[in-house]
């Protein structure tokens, strides 16, 4: 199967096919020679050529990062169909959503909807281990939507807020 | 012997005092709040009761539903570990009254110490050197000008309650005095229900070097050597050494004697410690003592061979110190590490949560003292302290080589942790070199450097793309794990399933 | 410094001597087998690299391959660990013909230690005290006969090759050594492709003590202190301690010097041990020298600060030694405990198979060394030790009581471990004060004794009863983990699996 | 839901019911106050009164065996329907199972089906790890199967032969 992956912001094709239980693999169309086990589940002890690398992946409030040895990158993954629309999404342009960035309760709502923020302007403040964390505006723009309500507990990466 | 040991604490230190009494035969009681019935101190105790809510007002700080716990368990002692009820007299005083023993100082001694200005006047009498400054409370913004013309300028602002930074000011010219000292104040008034505020000569960017006492019950007081806490963040320790590495010996001499002064002037018995300030002239000035086991014991424990928990039970018990001063000798180099639940995404702001997977460090020179496990949920209602690793080695450099190869194979899934930050500490030049002072992490923190300790090579990023191709296809059903990829790689299902998750995620916005 | 290092080798050992590698900054080199891919040394590696068949011959005992890879990755130095071909001169000399460095000693000193009778010969030169008997291969029966009768009996035959307990005869009468010789010449023929036998005077019940030692390149050599190896079983040692609770100072000093001068005569390099047998009398008698790194040598570390794997490094690098032997100082005490995939219930055989759980001991005094990793599948194809568990203390006592605490935090699903009989031998009176010999265990095991360490009482029983039904209740398909049992306990579908599984086993009867 | 559990042989009842969230137990009758946390697959927190217990389920070969502690309890979990047909199997009359010990491979076969054996005598050899490991005769009687051949790779648990 053929993957769209963003490594750091970076985009690039990898396909994957399997033949008799062997990957072959060709990145940005280039054919690489590897090997993989899965040790545990989001651990890949991975062989490019006699290279080896141990690769963690790390899941926290829907984002991704992965550990090659001690360097962390921020990867996604996605197939072509949806690039367009993801671009989209990414860029300046269009709704942005403001998520919690940890599990806590909602403490203060410091905008209402419909207002105007600047980026950077603070929106909410979540609470949790006795600190507050003030969830700013990645934009400048409108509050679309308000989607949590003073005292409500949240999840990391429930989305919280909307700027248009 | 005691036979039986309430712990009233919860996390690594409430697991690292099982451990040492379950080493000594001692039964230990455990006590849980209602968020707490799955933690690992619960686990690993003998009895577990359950003493009510999350708030640590209903909870761990509650004295009476201690005691009571106490008296249904027929424990004979009480360990308080740090933090909570550690430093509070009245709680002393309480077992005490209760018949209970309590593993630390006597009341008297922590009323000694509590307050920063008594602990100043009593240093005064016993010869001890602190900051110049006032030794009482301010009467009044005109006593403070005058102070702080006689000492000079820059100087501190302090609450006589205080800790953790709390109603401190730092005042650079005359000018900003008056409104300095009432923020102080205010903010002492409000944290610590006393407004007392004293002033002192700021020292700028001083070490925060403490000397580890150790007293019995028959007047013999040791010191076991000093441990370098310069590195702080939000006047939280977040890396701790010994030894120092500007402390030689004559000046180790120095600071334990002074050291000694300090835990007799206040008739101390147990584990405490007292913290020094250090200028750039290594004139050390008294601080404060803490009448507790510290978080960073284990780094002397390592360099001294001795464990202080085993030690604090048997002078608990009466017995005298099995060693005299010139016993203790310091061997090697240790480094601590306090991992924290914290984002390093996000201004390392707290982030609880499931712990999904975790792969623990281990070999030569390792030690890990840890209150989590896999599969357990670290809630948000306390400090997000997870796990101490601790690095040993024949010297510093042995010790940072063996942290930093241990710190690679530690992984926290599921929460986010500070492990990365230790890697950009242990790897900085001028860490290395032992030049750090209570500044130090904020300037590192200014610097911009995402990328751990190595630059990304392209063959990593190549390896990341085909590593997250990987995950995607065999997915996370996949894989009996050891299993070899390439003999059972699943169908695309699994991936999907994350792809129409992101798409999801995307709709929720139109 | 050398830029990469090959390990040859597998297990826990691999892993212990890739930490040191990158502890120093050098890259790493893993070579496996086809059942090792999922190995944890590979995990761990730089780079890695196959190297066949699953059977020793074909892949870790094969030079050529070996000798291959370094050539192929460019690795400037070659570390064997234990086992394999860490004491085969000849992969010695391949390597030094390849211009790659052995971490190890010479060849030519190997040689000098290989053969057990060539090695009594030039100890005898050297005027180390052996155990009386032959420096030489018996001739015939009758020489045989005339010396046994000389030095008296009873006696040990030993095979000049020997190794493992292969091809010895202990012969108490001379009645008995005719049929013994014959026996023992044609198991060392088999075995070792080699007849030669000597022989000895039989220690009865002795101890079994070896002392480390260090040679660098320059003519320095040290000794750190013994090792008290007399827990077998099979002649496989399976306890061991620093120091030995019967040796002193001024004993420590004779057996080092005694050591330092084994080595000098064989022309030593590098990290070497010297095994001696100890009689009732503390008399001590040179055994054989282990011409490579002991899976035992954590102890030593514990109780010197020092890194063993390090030193070998900086020593092969054509380092000296970066210190004296008066700066080498004993500290506390040590013991390691062989963690083996081996099974109680069924005379300590062999238990390969999939780890499905594995909860993990640390904590103050605790140092493991693993090779494995919950979901890895132990191989049947080689050595069944597993990890190796060690515990270190201020005193011996406390070395105990904390290595008893971790083993109880120790657990390995899925596969049998040898956990439990360490649990039997640290709370045995006997060994606690110390009175152990090669007999011991052999004794211990005879002992009818399966309840582990604390005897069942009738709350330990109750609890067993109900945590079977709650497992069952709960299922495995059950409980995120952490996850209060009382709020997810689920039908009892999971449980009815496997009450068909021992329906269904049942049925095979029938 | 109720259980016929035995623990190094001797056989106990015990009642397991939840009532909201709860679990209320009854053993050999006896009402018992307890309390129970599944920490990770294979490890229960359990708490009976207000004493604690961590109890480990080791599964190894279709046997399981409990971990009280550091004391080890062999353990059958059952319902009571099959417990006749159980107490048959287990008694000294009647077919016996030899099991493989542990995976490894079948080295030889040292008697033929239909031979008498004595109680203890060898019937198979499975070597691994180096090691070669006698499977004996649980009892004296006939060689009713050999189920494995010489050179079979076999698993921990697997039937081998059964003497009737």
């Amino acid at each position: 199967m053929t993957y769209e992956i963003s490594i750091d912001g970076n985009n690039h094709r990898l396909d994957l096919t399997q033949v008799e239980g062997r990957w072959t693999c060709r990145l940005d169309g280039r054919e690489i020679a590897m090997d993989a086990v899965l040790a545990r589940p989001d651990v890949l002890s991975l062989r490019i050529g006699n290279k080896a690398y141990e690769v963690k992946c790390e899941r926290v409030g829907g984002e991704m990062h992965l550990w090659v040895g001690s360097v962390r990158f921020a990867a996604e993954v996605r197939d072509p169909r949806s690039l367009r629309s993801r671009m989209r999404a990414a860029d300046d342009h269009g709704p942005r959503k403001l998520v919690a960035p940890m599990p806590g309760k909602v403490v203060r709502v410091l905008v209402s909807q419909g207002a105007e923020v600047e980026a950077g302007a603070g929106v909410l403040v979540v609470e949790a281990m006795k600190m507050q964390n003030e969830v700013k505006s990645p934009k400048k723009g409108t509050v679309q939507k308000i989607l949590a309500s003073e005292g409500a507990a949240v999840n990391a990466g429930d989305v919280l807020a909307i700027v248009e | 012997m005691f036979k039986k040991i309430l712990i009233a604490n919860r996390g690594e230190i409430a697991v690292r005092v099982i451990r040492a009494c379950h080493e000594m035969g001692i039964a230990v009681v455990a006590v849980y709040s209602d968020v707490d019935r799955a933690a690992l101190h619960v686990r690993k105790a003998d009895e577990a009761y359950p003493i009510g809510a999350p708030a640590a007002s209903e909870s761990y700080l509650n004295i009476q539903k201690i005691l009571d716990v106490a008296e249904r368990s027929g424990a004979d002692a009480i360990h308080p570990g740090y933090g909570f009820l550690s430093e509070n007299a009245k709680f002393a005083r309480a077992c005490a009254n209760a018949g209970v023993k309590f593993i630390g100082p006597t009341a008297a001694a922590m009323d000694a110490m509590g307050s920063k200005t008594r602990a100043r006047q009593a240093m005064e009498r016993a010869g001890v050197p602190s900051v110049p400054g006032t030794s009482r409370g301010l009467e009044s913004y005109e006593q403070a000008e005058q102070v702080a013309a006689r000492i000079g300028y820059p100087v501190m602002l302090k609450a006589a309650a205080g800790g953790g930074g709390k109603g401190m000011r730092l005042v650079h010219a005359p000018a900003e005095l008056k409104s300095a000292l009432e923020g102080a104040r205010s903010e002492a008034e409000r944290s610590f229900g006393d407004g007392e505020v004293y002033v002192e000569k700021a020292i700028l960017n001083p070490r925060h070097i403490e000397m580890q006492v150790l007293a019995d019950e028959h007047g013999n007081t040791v010191y076991l050597g000093e441990r370098e806490c310069s590195l702080q963040r939000r006047h939280q320790k977040v890396v701790e050494e010994a030894p120092s590495p500007i402390v030689d010996p004559e000046m180790r001499r120095q600071m334990g004697e002074v050291a000694v002064r300090v835990a007799q002037a206040a008739g101390y018995t147990n584990a405490g410690t007292v913290e020094f300030l250090v200028d750039q002239q290594k004139n050390f000035y008294f601080l404060e003592m803490n009448t507790r086991l510290q978080v960073e014991h284990p780094v002397t424990e390592l360099v001294t061979g001795l464990d202080l928990v085993h030690l604090q039970i048997h002078i608990a018990n009466g017995e005298p110190l099995p060693f005299t001063q010139d016993q203790v000798q310091i061997r090697g180099h240790a480094i601590e590490c306090r991992i924290y639940a914290e984002d390093p995404d996000n201004n390392y702001f707290p982030s609880p949560g499931r712990i999904t997977l975790l792969l623990l460090p281990s070999g030569p020179g390792i030690r890990r003292d840890s209150g989590m496990y896999e599969g357990w949920t670290v809630p948000m209602d306390y400090d997000p302290l997870l796990a101490k690793l601790i690095g040993y080695g024949t010297d510093r450099d042995q010790a940072i080589g063996r942290l930093q190869r241990a710190l690679n194979e530690y992984f926290v899934g599921g929460i986010k942790t500070n492990i990365s930050l230790f890697r950009r500490i242990l790897s900085n030049p001028e860490f290395r070199a032992g030049k750090i002072d209570t500044g130090f992490l904020d300037r590192l923190l200014k610097q911009r450097d995402e990328q751990g300790d190595s630059p990304a090579d392209p063959q990593a990023i190549e390896a990341a793309v085909i590593a997250a191709g990987m995950f995607a296809a065999l997915g996370q059903s996949a894989a009996g794990a050891g299993e070899r990829a390439g003999t059972d790689g699943s169908p695309p299902k699994a991936n999907s399933v994350s792809k129409w998750k992101i798409a999801a995620h995307r709709e929720g916005l139109h």
